[in-house]
């Protein structure tokens, strides 16, 4: 019975972590490659849901919600590349930081001039609803099985493209070397955008995933952004094994945390002091995680560079 | 200095002052502050749309005068509202200040009003300290006090002999006054109490350890968009069926929309419904709907109701605003029409009123529901807090 | 005199006549506008020392705001409400948590630092909201203004006015001589070429820790100032977008500037009150607004200035 | 004679399967001015970097003024007076020139931690910076910002910048890169002016300077030290010249 439960939490949080790697992967090599910090990243995370969820809604098809939701948040991307931060990569962090802070601010509004303020629900199309028992006792919500599935299987791709072709061969180098690869006469500008757009396509896949069982509505993607900068100081900036541990890890803490914490700690001290300590705790758990990581590796658990 | 920055500096300055208007104290002036942009906005949209709606009602002239209303935003933030409270006060020189959705910026906004000796008409939030030892004879509400919902909800589930149930809400000041204010008046055993992060996006590792103590009942408290993402969630998880939810302040008019069959059967209590049979309530339903195309909120309903309040207040004075002893004892007479029905006020100005058991049911269309009063909880209930007020009339 | 000088003392003489001329208008509101200005001037002048001077990009600076803050909330909470000691307790505690989240974040650099700065004003306000004894999200009333005895009597708006003046005064004295002085020079040196500053002799480490106190402890007294004007304290004084408009402020009056903050500060709370007032949707026009004044207007306001200067 | 200032043995250091410095073994003097050439590639920045403290070494020790350095920081090595200027020029570009070397001063004048008084006002800092700026050529440019100096007098500054520190050795490194001809001169002639007073570790590609400056010279082939010796032992020395001056002897 209790390993059954900390099965399903197990489960709960690596669905929780794949969600952060989706984020994280775009963030991490827009970060590795680029050197830009993308605060808006969220909100490409926000449009993906939405489109999605509006395409849904007026075309009655899941799959040209999800094809709609893909394609609007990598073609939304790449204008946001071009327009805003094209000039953005020579400058330094704190004009990324402000200039996507205000893009944030921006997307937030004209989410909420278009939609209105007003929460938009989707429901889960009729084939991914139901439960499926994966161990005696153990209903496991099917769509989040395949949000796992979906997540792993992209981190798979991802692997392979980084390490076994040639464009995978221009990021990693990007992410070590630009002159370099601007010296080997590939456009930069050109895999700059493709990167962004790329990111931004999977930051969406991930508001997708999220609008059937989230609340979409505006501001909905800061919230998954920290946590998501959260994952990508712990993995180490620029590398996506790194993202993809530090998702699994933060996923992984803060789903336990919030489920075992507070019992635990009752058993320790009482249970009226874990009552309120519990909570507070749990939500500072990834904040702490990530200060012990730093205090003992400043560049992060896969990182290789310092700054 | 040169030209350029100057002239930025006193442009701004100059538009900042000019945009007060001239002064003509003719007229009633009354600063509605609710929350107009952000997530919360949806809420504020809807009390603005009922303060126009009872202006239409009243001609545009609230106790006879010509009025002006000048809204404001908080953007949900207590020191945000504290300064467009100070900005109806002083620059505007409001007669009346109302509206107000979320207990800390009411706790920040209140005594600034009062202190300033304007009247002020709450039109939702309730903390309990203002209905105790920080009640004021300028501040009357239109609401309840934050604890008086859940009473009514604990009270109706000891009556039907409900026991383990498991309690959650998030983990800030009203989560933990809602559940306090639920086990008063619930006497059956607790199975659990979990407190969730404000704003966390996914319940699911709350769902399974809720699931895994098997309780007879849950009982929640997720105000806005935490409750569409919780009761999604736990529909999901295909416990629906199995554990029935009751709620406060979770499933209104603005999230079942957005919920639709995931509400179906879910119970609340409250004060006000848009089923409640009486003329006034009718009159501002149908209203409403005519001139918004959707059924309105309680919300809307408090913020109509604090308008008309102060319309008994000026006419019971003849239009003569300086006369505040006068509006002040003819409020305490609740005497208008109410859409909630007759109510009376307490010695602290918080009402003494019905709470009413509502469910979610299939409306027009399954996909639709709608709320429907079941029955009454309470009958005329008074907050536990008003002994703790020394006001006496 | 340069102009940036001149600017900032007309700015600050400007500050000056608002309580007369609010007066002569019948609009005591612009008392409180201008004193909400002043006391963010005042964070936005202890950011910049941290992020203009010494190139460090805390994305948490609210935090400083949030513990100023509440260190005279907790304390009048137990009914304490002498005034020297509750400002006393405002700086020395944010001094102690600048030391604590500085010990570990000015190690870092980068966009680390950005993050892990971040992170923790996460935590604290993640604290903040569930801390039930001090009100939690529903925040703590402040019964009474700090009180100063016969001396002082901050409920007098007008008064409290000036305090608030001559703490920005002084603060901006302050800050300039900080840095220009043999440890502000240090400071500078270190962001502006880390590997050179290393190779004459100094570990900047330390100088660096120090400034970061010294910004999070000048940010406390803001907090202090600003729990004092709303009379009430919430979690969402450490909120991160609150960070981020304190970084806003710096960069739009001109980073590295004494005259930047102030009028950073002056222009975007006085923008934000003109917008809102005009537009529920003001976001959308600030945020572009930003973005431009970062692609565009880099070195903010007392930048076009220092163009002026070339030209003319 | 003069005792050994600094004494480098088996300093080894690799990068996956590149070895920069491979075992080398090096003295200087108390008074000497150091050489030390090599084709690109032999190692030379990396191995100033790895006597700045700016890399650690991964095997070797390094002796300073008797004192066994290795373990130092970089800043603690140039309390100690060991300094090194930069390849590519390192400067505050964004102070004046005065403020460049004044800071140099600071750095050995006592702790920083001094909040008030202006140090522009310190005659203390101002004086001997001002000195330095003369000796090296650029007094009437003190007040100029380092960004708008031209290259060479960036270079100048950046010695300067070093001199300030009071060092017991300079190490400099390729200080005439980059210059012209006329901007070359000078600062050979300065050089020349300095020796004799200060010990100079000097890596150098502009053979005249390098044989016009030094007493002895080190050379550096990939990674090791193949010769040591007086500027007319290493003409004549033939490894030399099949290693490094290759065509000359074919």
């Amino acid at each position: 019975m209790n390993a059954i439960l900390i099965v399903e939490q197990a489960l709960n949080g690596l669905q929780l972590g794949v969600m952060l790697f989706l984020m994280a992967a775009g963030l991490t090599l827009v970060f590795g490659i680029m050197n830009l910090v993308n605060l808006a990243h969220g909100s490409l995370y926000m449009v993906g849901a939405y489109l999605a969820t509006h395409f849904m809604q007026t075309t009655g098809s899941y799959a040209l919600g999800v094809l709609f939701g893909l394609g609007g948040t990598l073609v939304v991307g790449i204008l946001v590349e071009v327009i805003a931060l094209r000039t953005l990569y020579e400058r330094d962090h704190l004009d990324q930081v402000l200039a996507t802070f205000g893009l944030i601010l921006f997307f937030n509004e004209l989410v909420a001039i278009l939609w209105g303020r007003n929460a938009i629900y989707s429901s889960l199309p009729q084939f991914l609803s139901g439960h499926v028992e994966i161990l005696p006792n153990l209903n496991y919500s099917l769509y989040r099985l395949v949000i796992i599935a979906v997540g792993l299987l992209v981190a798979g791709l991802l692997w392979y493209v980084v390490t076994h072709t040639r464009l995978g061969m221009l990021i990693r180098a990007g992410a070590s070397n630009r002159t370099m690869v601007a010296a080997l006469g590939v456009n930069i500008r050109l895999l700059y955008t493709l990167v962004f757009g790329f990111g931004a396509a999977l930051a969406g896949l991930a508001g997708l995933l999220a609008a059937p069982i989230f609340a979409v509505q505006t501001g909905m993607g800061e919230l998954i952004l920290i946590q998501v900068f959260v994952v990508i100081v712990i993995g180490g900036i620029g590398s996506i094994r790194g993202a993809f541990a530090g998702a699994v890890i933060v996923g992984m803490v803060d789903t336990m945390g919030r489920a075992f914490l507070k019992p635990t700690l009752a058993t320790v001290i009482s249970p009226s002091a874990a009552d309120s300590a519990g909570p507070a705790l749990a939500s500072m758990l990834i904040y702490l995680l990530m200060a012990v990581v730093l205090a003992i590796r400043p560049q992060g658990l896969f990182g290789s560079r310092g700054g | 200095m040169r030209a350029t920055t100057r002239v930025v500096l006193a442009g701004l300055l100059a538009a900042s002052f000019a945009s007060a208007p001239a002064m003509a104290q003719q007229k009633l002036k009354i600063g509605f502050i609710t929350t107009l942009s952000g997530p919360g906005g949806i809420i504020g949209e809807h009390m603005k749309n009922s303060v126009e709606l009872a202006l239409d009602h009243l001609d545009r002239k609230v106790g006879g005068l010509a009025t002006e209303v000048i809204y404001g935003d908080d953007q949900q933030k207590a020191d945000v509202g504290k300064q467009v409270a100070d900005e109806m006060l002083k620059k505007h020189q409001v007669n009346f200040v109302s509206g107000i959705i979320w207990s800390h910026v009411m706790l920040a906004v209140a005594p600034t009003v009062t202190s300033a000796s304007t009247l002020m008409i709450g039109t939702n939030a309730g903390p309990h300290q203002l209905a105790g030892e920080l009640c004021n004879e300028n501040f009357f509400t239109t609401s309840w006090q934050n604890d008086q919902t859940p009473e009514a909800m604990g009270k109706y589930m000891s009556d039907e002999g409900l026991n383990d149930v498991y309690l959650m809400a998030p983990n800030y000041a009203a989560g933990k006054d809602m559940l306090t204010g639920f086990k008063r008046t619930f006497k059956g055993r607790i199975a659990g109490e979990v407190y969730t992060t404000v704003n966390q996006p996914d319940y699911q590792a709350e769902i399974a350890q809720l699931r895994a103590k098997n309780p007879k009942a849950l009982m929640v408290f997720y105000p806005g968009g935490m409750g569409i993402q919780f009761l999604k969630q736990y529909s999901q998880a295909g416990l629906r069926g199995q554990i029935p939810v009751y709620s406060v302040f979770t499933v209104d008019e603005i999230s079942l929309p957005a919920l639709q069959h995931a509400a179906l059967g879910q119970f609340e209590t409250r004060i006000w419904s848009p089923d409640l049979k009486n003329p006034a309530n009718q009159k501002y339903v149908d209203g409403y709907q005519k001139k918004f195309g959707k059924l309105p909120p309680f919300y809307g309903a408090q913020s109509y109701d604090g308008i008309m309040l102060i319309d008994s207040a000026v006419r019971a004075v003849k239009g003569n605003l300086a006369d505040k002893k006068g509006m002040i004892a003819a409020m305490r007479k609740a005497n208008f029409h109410s859409v909630r029905g007759k109510y009376t006020y307490n010695h602290n100005h918080f009402p003494v009123q019905n709470f009413y058991l509502l469910k979610a049911v299939a409306g027009a269309s399954v996909s639709q529901p709608v709320m429907e009063i079941q029955k009454t909880v309470f009958a005329n209930h008074k907050d536990s807090y008003s002994q703790d007020c020394k006001m006496k009339w | 005199m340069k102009r940036g000088t001149t600017l900032l003392i007309g700015t600050l003489l400007l500050f000056a006549a608002i309580p007369p001329i609010a007066g002569w208008l019948n609009e005591p509101f612009y008392l409180d506008l201008f004193r909400r200005v002043m006391i963010f001037a005042i964070a936005a002048a202890s950011l910049n020392l941290i992020l203009g001077y010494g190139g460090m990009v805390s994305f948490g600076h609210a935090a400083y705001l949030g513990v100023g803050g509440y260190a005279v909330g907790i304390l009048a909470h137990y009914g304490i409400d002498n005034g020297y000691l509750q400002w006393a307790v405002a700086i020395g505690a944010s001094a102690v948590v600048a030391l604590a989240i500085g010990s570990i974040s000015v190690r870092t650099s980068g966009i680390y630092f950005i993050m892990i700065t971040l992170a923790f004003t996460q935590m604290l306000y993640y604290l903040g909201v569930s801390i039930e004894e001090f009100g939690g999200d529903d925040g703590l009333r402040l019964a009474r203004r700090s009180q100063f005895g016969d001396l002082l009597d901050l409920a007098n708006p007008t008064l409290f006015y000036y305090v608030v003046l001559a703490i920005l005064v002084l603060v901006v004295f302050a800050i300039h001589r900080l840095v220009n002085s043999r440890f502000g020079m240090v400071i500078r040196a270190a962001r502006s070429n880390e590997a050179r500053t290393q190779a004459i002799g100094f570990s900047p480490y330390p100088y660096r820790l120090a400034a970061f106190v010294i910004s999070g402890a000048i940010c406390g007294l803001a907090g202090a100032l600003l729990a004092n004007h709303t009379s009430f304290l919430t979690p969402d004084f450490m909120h991160w977008t609150r960070s981020g408009e304190i970084m806003f402020m710096v960069i739009l009056g001109g980073i590295a500037t004494s005259a930047g903050p102030v009028l950073g500060a002056s222009v975007l709370l006085l923008l934000e009150d003109l917008l809102s007032a005009w537009t529920v949707h003001w976001q959308i026009i600030l945020g572009p607004f930003l973005v431009l004044v970062v692609l565009f207007a880099r070195k903010g306001l007392a930048g076009l200035l220092a163009r002026d200067e070339r030209h003319g | 004679m003069a005792e050994t200032l600094l004494l480098v043995t088996e300093l080894r250091k690799t990068f996956g399967a590149l070895r920069a410095t491979d075992g080398i073994t090096l003295d200087v003097l108390a008074g000497e001015t150091h050489a030390i050439i090599g084709p690109n590639g032999a190692g030379k920045t990396t191995l100033i970097a790895q006597l700045a403290g700016m890399l650690r070494p991964d095997s070797g020790r390094i002796r300073f003024a008797g004192e066994d350095i290795t373990p130092l920081s970089a800043q603690a090595r140039s309390r100690r007076g060991l300094a090194r200027s930069f390849q590519i020029t390192s400067i505050y570009r964004d102070f004046t020139a005065l403020d460049n070397v004044a800071l140099a001063v600071q750095a050995h004048a006592g702790h920083s931690f001094r909040f008030w008084r202006p140090a522009h006002e310190e005659r203390a800092l101002r004086q001997p910076a001002q000195a330095i700026l003369n000796e090296v050529g650029l007094a009437a440019r003190a007040d100029v910002l380092a960004a708008n100096l031209a290259h060479g007098e960036q270079r100048q500054l950046e010695v300067a910048m070093v001199l300030a520190t009071g060092p017991r050795l300079l190490l400099l490194d390729e200080p005439v890169a980059g210059m012209g001809a006329e901007e070359t001169q000078r600062m050979i002639e300065f050089l020349a002016r300095l020796k004799g007073r200060q010990t100079m570790l000097l890596v150098e590609h502009d053979m005249d300077a390098v044989f016009s400056l030094a007493d002895r010279i080190s050379v550096l082939v990939y990674g090791r030290v193949i010769a040591t010796g007086t500027p007319a032992e290493i003409r004549a020395n033939a490894d030399v010249r099949a290693a490094y001056l290759g065509e000359e002897v074919a």
